[in-house]
């Protein structure tokens, strides 16, 4: 193991200090190792794909003469199996066509390909918006119950704890009917928009314990730095300690949480949708198009498939972006 | 057995009911069930029930109301006064006859007196003979509604006994025991228990057949435990109940009763030695094991296919003798809530938009159903006649696909916003993405409501929480629609869940219910139904149909139209 | 150190107390009238009245709580008159829906989600650590790679995906096992591990994916300390170096996240325990939910949690024995 | 210098000979030392100065035989007693390390594991290379924190390192590595981590041992006050490179190259001098990925003007052999090289002369 450069790194002999390195941001250097890491760089351009994939969505499908909501009659037969599928001798990828490249839904014949660029947009468009809330709430916590200590933490702890004890899916599951009408009451528009709402405030609540812990610790080891004590012998407030000394030395395990938690909430969305806890039809989703695919797994499989693996890619790349951010910004976690 | 399979929701809850197939047995429907038929039946074998659900509804006599259930449990451990002929046949299959009791029943006082004899050595599993008192018994439970709850209410509504001001019953069951005087007048037993005599309140032609039900089972009264009673209640037929683990990968096991004989019943045949439940597999899983037919898996039975594998069964021959395409007992509909939508051309124009095709063809095709046009099903017999609400009822002719135009034309500029109840499953979802779709050709907004399966007839009963348009489903409980029309649009109905009060209609049905020319009864609930599509209380969607695939070797695998069921008491393991 | 266990035990009460209460409002808000519920088709209002007052839910909220909470520690008695279901502590409520006890239903399903999480538990501790420390000693080469590299694309499968395309495989198109029918591993050890078998695995892949980065990252951070290179400078042979100074240090961490993993675990797996049709707590709750069997869902969210409040404590103990640096005050 | 010390090659100890040790990293190759070269003989002091990064511990550490070979690429030779730790096999280098050759690292408490206790640590260290019993080691273990004066060391020897104090810990480190009676000891930094007065005791104890068990000692240190302290010969390194090698009096007082000027010069009063630090020289040390072309220390060096035609800038000066054992690595000439360290120095060079 390259254990030595580590210690050396870290030794009283900085070996590996080059002087060109010295004053240049943390994000500099950060990009420079990105840059270098090929994998970062082709997940990075997937994951930009799918990105524009999802925001252009409307555009692509309808150049391509498709909707995601069109019930096409023509497109399955008269008991409503997609046409080709069904019978003793249908082929595995059955139901697939030109015009329909990844098949169409059993029932309806609605166009899969388009149905799953939409479900991405949706998919991602909650995720963002929870890792957002999420990475503030937990900066914000985190900062607080790290740098106030004494009850205050206390107190944020044990809240914590009380979450983290949770669990979690039941909760989501059971509560949905509850809190979705209590977000209308509170005049989020009803439908979608107080579920999709729902559902990021669950992430985002059952999610910002983790990051609290992280932050916390970082402020609390960055409180000892002398140059904190510095500033606060110099009587310097609180919070210019906060935003000029501690929140700069933050940002690093804030970016890796977040783009490591991104993922899981794209993940954990498509269960839920898939135990029916998510967006009404017929807005799609992966989770709920799966949901759907089960019942006909034995004789349209790739109705199961592609979506799953569709589902599968996202997650990846998005991990292994998250993944190359981290090693970047921290090289001594991850790779070498 | 009553649990939801996808598609087929209203089962969770609506009544099972008899229907007669003579009306409309098409879709080589007959033929593909003759198959199973012929041989000789042989004693001994197990039979394997593959069920979805977790557990039975209900197991307590007086609490099973779903057609597979009363079924299963009418030909196993229930014996009633009367019950339903085993055949095919329609209508042999919907006759009754004597079971408990020794003939049908006789009648007097112009339909309000029913008097019934008990057959002689009937015994309970416990040996003790089955007396008068522990039919009144059982019927006197039905009364305790805080406890004995989900069952049939008919007890309740017919038998001769004072009414509190809220419209509940002066007699508060055998536990509360208030008003227990009036209901001992309301049904007698004579000094040797051997006859039973009911007093109603009114004329009901038709008594005979709701003594079938397992509502009017005997319940020993020393062996009621009351809530518990349901998960082990005493046996008074061929079998007993020897495990009953609920959950997933729980069992339910019949053993033989051995104090159980055939002279004392010449209706069950009991041939096979044991019957066993599996509970909580999934419905892909049960079908996938029908198909492939392991050995373990000939000797098994389980209820409707999934739309998945009806192309399986059916595009093969080799299906060709086993698999059943029948009429199930519902009438498919999405009820129109009036408290909600009162205006009579709003509710036609909702109607005319709907595109009843897609949403057949999403439950399946021909596979679910025919086209339906009231609430009355074709094969309940001489109560049925085309409502022509496609035909001009509603000012023209409607295709399958519906009519956007004219409906905006009925609208008259409005564009009113509704949300649609049902059930959440998946084959739903899609069902409520082609409404949607749908009305929104004719400018109606539809917001989707899914609830969760578990909850959704709670929800829904809610007058507070019902919305405009509500999915259900809904089978006679025997061959009169007295057991339809009152039940769906009467406020005085169980399942009305249009919220349907209209004196005429009301006062109309109440007459047609006590009429006892039957002919004249048939067109009162002929007219009701027409006047009932007319107002579009419900848009009937389907006339379900059902397709089941019996295990290889089980004999006399028909589908039984008494409950749209297997006949339990009448199959066999073919040796 | 016993005296910081009473401590730890008290806050333990007054925390699943806390708990206890949040999880009762939360759920005294449940769009379904609970007692709308228990009664079927033909309801009437009097009916909905008897039964609420046999749930106790005519009480106000704080009589509910308080009787709830009595009835964990003393039990307590439904109803009233002659129909009444006493249940004895610990009383986590009467589920009408099923008929039972709460607390008789969480039994029913324990031992198949003990079995699955334990079997799990041990696979993915096996092969994540164990392929972890690998990773770790070969840093940087194409072995460390491919390891992160798999074990990144296990933990971003989703599980339920995994066990439906393992489903269909396995069980449905190839018929390699039966289909899935939870027994006891003492009742038919073999049918057992047939049903448990790909459940396990669904599981283990995505837990023993993360235990391989975490406890590849762990040892690489252990084994730059600077007191392995003393080992090194000892003379020690560098076997025994990472036996007896790497791995003792560089696994503990592996230890917390283990402990609150399997406690998670013996809450219920609820997609896994559905997808296999598994009779465990997690299924259960599923069916809690979709029947708004509130006491059912109260009683489970408890049970769950409590796993890992007493998980917490033990691995803290734990983490102290190990740990001579940890002093329990 | 004893008599009964077996010499090796050259008649030296201790022998280094062009030691190179180079890391890939994924910046670049580094270059963490470059052809450094000294000998050392038993009973002798050599103290390694220089500032971070001038690649002090990376040459401990490859004498040690600490590094990886598979990611460092070492190169060169290190005789010890004839033996060249370079060319022998890990197994080879292993079984001296600890026995033979001992290291006492800086900062005490990382170095020490915390998981174990001190006996324990100090047994195993024992067991590795002597075959005696648990309880033998145990008692050597004892015997070796009291010599090493820690009080009540039979039940210190139960402590956790966590619950000793800096000196202490420090103690233990040097007992640990004394337990083998190496002939060789090496300590980084061994008192960087303490504080002034502890600092002395520290030194103080090494020099004891030394005359007990005749070790020959190379001591790595920023502090000049540690050098002055215990050195007889001094190696100052920069870049990774040795730019001056002779005897304390010689470093001290005819220093000739001019980074040594700056590190003396940066230093107070020799008796009151013990805890300073080097950092008045202006720049920063070099990257060891890219070095500059010409002399390393041309960037930071104030006289390259007196070399002539930029020498400095286009070529790397030689070591040269100014006086008998006294060497330097710089392109002016000798007398310019005096007399510029009697204008920094001057003061200091009469008093102390």
């Amino acid at each position: 193991m390259a254990v030595d450069v580590d210690t050396e790194a870290r030794g009283a002999d900085g070996v590996v200090a080059p002087e060109e390195i010295k004053g240049r941001s943390l994000s500099a250097i950060a990009w420079g190792r990105f840059r270098r890491d090929k994998t970062a760089m082709i997940s990075l351009g997937v994951l930009i794909f799918l990105l524009l994939c999802a925001l252009f969505a409307p555009l692509i499908t309808s150049v391509m003469g498709l909707d995601p909501y069109e019930i096409n009659r023509h497109a399955i037969d008269d008991i409503g199996m997609p046409l080709g599928c069904g019978k003793p001798d249908s082929a595995f990828f059955c139901g697939i066509s030109w015009q329909h490249p990844f098949g169409v839904e059993p029932g309806t014949g609605r166009d899969l390909f388009s149905r799953l660029l939409y479900g991405l947009r949706i998919s991602l468009l909650i995720a963002f918006s929870a890792t957002t809330i999420t990475v503030i709430l937990g900066t914000v916590f985190g900062i607080v119950s790290g740098y106030l200590g004494g009850r205050t933490d206390a107190v944020i702890g044990r809240l914590m704890d009380i979450i983290l004890a949770f669990p979690f899916l039941l909760i989501v599951l059971a509560l949905s009917g509850v809190f979705t009408q209590r977000l209308t009451d509170l005049g989020v528009p009803e439908g979608n928009a107080s579920r999709i709402t729902y559902l990021i405030l669950v992430f985002s609540i059952f999610g910002w314990p983790y990051l609290a812990r992280i932050v916390r610790g970082q402020v609390l080891s960055v409180r000892e730095r002398e140059f904190v004590e510095a500033s606060i012998a110099m009587g310097s407030g609180t919070r210019r300690i906060l935003f000029k000394e501690i929140l700069p030395n933050l940002w690093a395990p804030i970016m890796i949480y977040a783009t490591l938690t991104l993922p899981t909430y794209i993940a954990t969305e498509a269960v839920l949708s898939f135990l029916g806890v998510g967006v009404l039809p017929p807005t799609p989703t992966f989770g709920a198009i799966l949901a759907d695919s089960v019942q006909y797994m034995s004789i349209i499989p790739s109705y199961l498939l592609i979506p799953g693996v569709l589902l599968a890619i996202v997650v990846v790349t998005f991990n292994l972006v998250g993944d190359s951010v981290r090693d970047a910004l921290d090289p001594r976690a991850g790779r070498v | 057995m009553g649990k939801a399979r996808p598609g087929v929701l209203a089962a969770v809850v609506v009544a099972a009911g008899a229907l007669t197939l003579t009306a409309c047995g098409g879709g080589g429907s007959s033929s593909s069930s003759t198959g199973s038929a012929g041989g000789t039946p042989t004693k001994g074998g197990k039979i394997t029930y593959l069920e979805i659900g977790e557990q039975f509804n209900n197991v307590d006599p007086q609490r099973v109301y779903t057609g597979e259930d009363l079924a299963f449990f009418s030909g196993t451990i229930f014996r009633t006064l009367t019950a339903y002929k085993f055949s095919k046949d329609a209508k042999e299959g919907t006759s009754i006859v004597p079971d408990l009791a020794t003939d049908t029943g006789t009648v007097s006082d112009g339909g309000k007196t029913w008097t019934f004899t008990i057959r002689d050595g009937a015994t309970f599993e416990t040996g003790a003979a089955i007396t008068c008192a522990d039919v009144k018994y059982g019927v006197s439970r039905t009364f305790a509604t805080d406890i004995i709850t989900n069952g049939p209410q008919y007890a309740v509504s017919m038998l001769d006994i004072a009414k509190n001001a809220d419209g509940t019953s002066a007699y508060a069951g055998p536990y509360k025991k208030t008003g227990q005087d009036l209901f001992d007048k309301a049904v007698t037993c004579s000094a040797d228990g051997k006859t039973i005599v009911f007093h109603l309140n009114k004329p009901v032609p038709d008594f005979n057949y709701a003594t079938t039900l397992s509502a009017f089972a005997p319940v020993p009264q020393a062996a009621d435990t009351g809530e518990k009673y349901d998960d082990k209640p005493v046996s008074s037929g061929p079998y007993k109940i020897s495990v009953y683990k609920k959950g997933k990968g729980g069992q339910f096991i019949l053993v033989r009763n051995d104090k159980w004989t055939q002279d004392s019943d010449p209706y069950r045949h009991a041939y096979p030695d044991s019957w066993e439940v599996d509970f909580g597999l999934d419905p892909a899983v049960i079908d996938q094991r029908l198909i492939s037919g392991a050995a373990a898996d000939q000797t098994a039975i389980s209820t409707l296919l999934t739309p998945a594998s009806l192309p399986i069964v059916f595009n093969d021959p080799k299906f060709a003798d086993r698999r059943t395409n029948e009429f199930d007992p519902y009438t498919r509909y999405i009820a129109v809530n009036q408290k909600k939508v009162p205006d009579l051309k709003t509710r036609q124009a909702i109607a005319v938009a709907l595109d009843r095709e897609a949403l057949r063809t999403n439950a399946g095709g021909a596979f679910a159903g025919d086209y339906a046009d009231g609430a009355i099903k074709p094969n309940i017999g001489v109560d049925y006649a085309p409502t022509g609400m496609w035909d001009g009822l509603l000012g023209k002719t409607i295709p399958a696909t519906g009519d956007p135009d004219y409906a905006k034309q009925l609208l008259a500029g409005k564009t009113p916003t509704i949300t649609f109840d049902y059930p959440n499953t998946p084959t739903n979802a899609k069902a409520a993405a082609i409404i949607v779709a749908s009305e929104a050709k004719a400018g109606i907004t539809v917001k989707p409501n899914p609830i969760e399966a578990g909850q959704y007839y709670g929800v829904v009963f809610d007058p507070a929480k019902a919305h405009e348009l509500i999915n259900a489903g809904w089978g006679a409980d025997w061959p009169n629609a007295s057991t339809v029309i009152p039940e769906l649009f009467t406020p005085s109905g169980g399942f009305n869940l249009s919220q349907a009060d209209d004196k005429a209609f009301n006062d109309a049905s109440a007459a047609a219910k006590v009429e006892l020319d039957r002919a004249k009864q048939a067109t009162m609930w002929q007219d009701l139904n027409k006047k009932a599509s007319e107002q579009v209380f419900i848009i009937p969607t389907r006339f379900g149909r059902d397709q089941r695939l019996p295990g290889a070797k089980i004999g006399n695998a028909y589908l039984w139209p008494a409950y749209g069921s297997w006949p339990y008491g009448d199959m066999y393991v073919k040796s | 150190m016993s005296g910081y266990i009473v401590r730890r035990l008290i806050s333990m009460v007054l925390m699943l107390l806390l708990l206890t209460l949040v999880v009762f409002l939360l759920f005294s808000v449940l769009p379904t009238d609970p007692a709308r519920l228990t009664c079927g088709k033909a309801c009437t209002p009097e009916v909905i009245a008897a039964n609420r007052h046999n749930l106790g839910l005519d009480l106000p909220l704080w009589q509910q709580y308080w009787d709830f909470v009595k009835g964990i520690f003393v039990g307590r008695t439904y109803g009233s008159g002659t129909q009444t279901y006493s249940c004895d502590a610990p009383c986590l409520g009467y589920s009408f829906k099923r008929g039972e006890e709460v607390t008789t239903l969480i039994k029913q399903g324990f031992p198949a989600t003990f079995w699955l999480a334990t079997g799990a538990f041990i696979m993915w501790i096996v092969v994540g650590v164990s392929v972890g420390i690998y990773a770790a000693l070969r840093r940087g080469k194409w072995q460390d790679k491919t390891v992160m590299g798999i074990s990144l694309i296990g933990y971003s499968l989703p599980s339920f995906f995994i066990g439906l395309v393992l489903l269909y495989f396995i069980i449905l198109k190839w018929e390699l096992l039966p289909y899935p029918s939870y027994v006891s591993p003492f009742e038919n050890p073999v049918a057992f591990f047939q049903t448990m078998l790909l459940p396990w695995i669904v599981l283990a892949i995505l837990y023993a994916a993360f235990y391989m980065r975490l406890t590849r990252n762990q040892m690489l951070d252990t084994l730059g300390e600077d007191y392995i290179r003393t080992a090194r400078a000892k003379g020690l042979s560098e076997r025994i170096v990472i036996r007896k100074h790497g791995l003792r240090a560089g696994l503990t961490p592996i230890v917390t996240a283990a402990g609150l993993d399997l406690a998670g675990l013996l809450g219920g797996a609820i997609i896994t325990e559905s997808i296999f049709s598994l009779p465990g707590i997690g299924s259960l709750a599923v069916n809690s939910v979709v029947d708004a069997d509130l006491p059912l869902i109260v009683g489970i969210t408890l049970v769950t949690a409590t796993f890992i409040i007493v998980a917490n404590l033990i691995v803290d103990l734990l983490y102290a024995v190990i740990d001579p640096r940890v002093r329990l005050v | 210098m004893s008599t009964n010390s077996s010499t090796g090659a050259g008649g030296n100890y201790l022998d280094v000979r062009d030691l190179r040790v180079e890391f890939p990293t994924e910046d670049g190759l580094v270059r963490a030392v470059d052809g450094v070269s000294f000998t050392l003989q038993r009973g002798q002091t050599l103290a390694i100065v220089g500032e971070s990064g001038s690649g002090k511990s990376v040459t401990s550490q490859a004498i040690m035989g600490l590094h990886n070979r598979k990611s460092a690429n070492i190169s060169g030779q290190v005789i010890l007693e004839g033996e060249d730790l370079i060319a022998m096999s890990d197994e080879g280098v292993r079984k001296l390390r600890g026995q033979k050759m001992a290291m006492i690292f800086q900062d005490p408490l990382s170095s020490l594991h915390p998981f174990y206790t001190v006996g324990k640590q100090l047994v195993e260290a024992v067991r590795v290379h002597q075959d005696v019993t648990k309880d033998a080691a145990r008692k050597q273990a004892i015997a070796m924190l009291d010599r090493v004066g820690i009080p009540n060391p039979d039940r210190r020897v139960d402590d956790y390192p966590h619950q000793l104090s800096g000196g202490m810990r420090q103690r233990v480190m040097i007992a640990m590595a004394l337990l083998n009676s190496p002939t060789l000891l090496i300590a980084d930094e061994p008192t960087t981590a303490l504080d002034v007065t502890v600092q002395a005791q520290i030194l103080e104890l090494l020099k004891d041992l030394q005359r007990d068990f005749n070790t020959a000692i190379i001591v790595i240190t920023h502090d000049l006050g540690v050098v002055a302290d215990m050195a007889d010969e001094v190696v100052v390194m920069y870049g990774g490179r040795l730019v001056e090698h002779g005897s304390v009096r010689d470093i001290f007082h005819r220093p000739e190259m001019p980074y040594t000027l700056g590190l003396l010069a940066s230093m107070p009063r020799l008796d009151h001098g013990r805890s300073s630090r080097l950092d008045p020289i202006p720049g920063l040390p070099p990257s060891l990925i890219r070095l500059p072309k010409g002399c390393v220390f041309r960037p930071r060096c104030t006289y390259h003007d007196k070399v002539p035609n930029g020498l400095c800038d286009t070529e790397r000066p030689e070591l040269i052999t100014t006086a008998p054992n006294h060497e330097v690595r710089c392109h002016m000439t000798a007398d310019v090289r005096r007399a510029i360290a009697v204008e920094r120095l001057g003061a200091r060079i009469e008093e102390t002369a």
